[in-house]
């Protein structure tokens, strides 16, 4: 039986550890996370500082992927949390966690989960680089 | 009442304004207005999918009614 | 550039948090886990307690398989971590961590990471069930 | 001086012992000496792989020499 432990669009700190606690049981033989951390560099610029806005109903959509994901795999439990704001280089922006009694379904509900979270959740970046200028990602 | 247009990320960059407001009639052409109101749009429109009232709006011939809202959705870029 | 930030073979417990935090970098885009956790059952019996042993050569060849995987996947960082001795249920007896510019190397290094843990290190699970029975897996 | 025969996890339980030593012959010799000792080796040998000196031996008719160790390890079964 699957179900979501947790899905969250916030502003707070997001760890491993409290996403990978969630999804643990004594059932799960494999429990897969998922961090995507800020990076200091994109396509070979410095960057300086990067926030992320998301969208009123990124929360909603969320759960919705989030459930998705557990119904056509034959994982025990996922949970995920995307933050939004400001986020320091070196932080995690998204984080995703699943559990399985076998690793493989583990693994491929983690990488899809994620794929799913990018194409799918109302959330963009903005980034500021070293030598002054500016993007939202994704947008030339 | 009116159509109120919500921009997010790079279209309200472009925009430069949050939001604005637009009397009834197709989307397209509430768009074709906001582009003409904020040139810089005209770049990030095409590239952008719409939410009227919350749900995915595909078909831009659709007449949006006073009082709905009509979101303007850059190119996700979550994770 | 890509190393090993670690590699253990240890009776210690063993942490994914602490894993994560080893291959982490401002450069790292992506850091993806596993964590191999002691399961309550197997194959529909009720596994009462486990215990791994470790051939003396454990530890060498973990940090040659580590070396292997970091040399072959576009990563910036590896790390694995499997535990011997007596395991409480719940608690990890592998952990690896990888971490990337990009979250597919990540997701490919992590999964062949374990493939190749299981393959090749010589490490023996021994359960003991319920109904008072024991085995070493694999080992008809 | 022998040849010093270790074994692990299943064999040695099988075994009933952790070592055992042989006088020098052939791997294949020492290895049907050892399942003639302890019988209930006989069915887990064949799943078996074996290390001399540490290095994977995967010819048993290769001579083990006195003060060599050979070490019987069952299908790995770690994670």
């Amino acid at each position: 039986m699957s179900n979501v432990s947790g899905a969250f669009v916030t502003t707070d700190l997001i760890s491993v550890s409290d996403l990978a606690a969630l999804v643990r049981s004594n059932t799960a033989g494999a429990v897969v996370t998922f961090s995507g951390d800020v990076r200091d560099n994109d396509h070979g610029r410095e960057v300086l500082s990067l926030s992320y806005e998301a969208h009123p109903s990124a929360q909603a959509l969320l759960e919705k992927v989030a459930n998705q994901i557990a119904g056509e795999y034959d994982v025990l439990s996922v949970a995920v949390a995307h933050r939004h704001g400001d986020i320091a280089i070196g932080e995690a922006a998204l984080i995703a966690a699943v559990s399985a009694k076998h690793r493989k379904a583990a693994f491929d509900a983690c990488t899809a989960l994620v794929d799913e979270v990018k194409a799918q959740i109302p959330i963009w970046k903005h980034q500021v680089f070293a030598d002054g200028t500016d993007e939202w990602v994704n947008c030339a | 009442m009116a159509v109120t247009v919500r921009f997010f990320a790079a279209a309200r960059a472009a925009a430069g304004v949050n939001e604005v407001t637009f009397d009834s009639s197709s989307a397209m052409h509430i768009l074709d207005q906001a582009a003409a109101l904020h040139p810089k749009l005209g770049q990030v429109l095409p590239q952008c999918s719409y939410l009227l009232d919350e749900v995915s709006l595909r078909d831009l011939s659709v007449v949006v009614s006073d009082g709905s809202t009509l979101d303007v959705l850059p190119p996700f870029a979550g994770g």
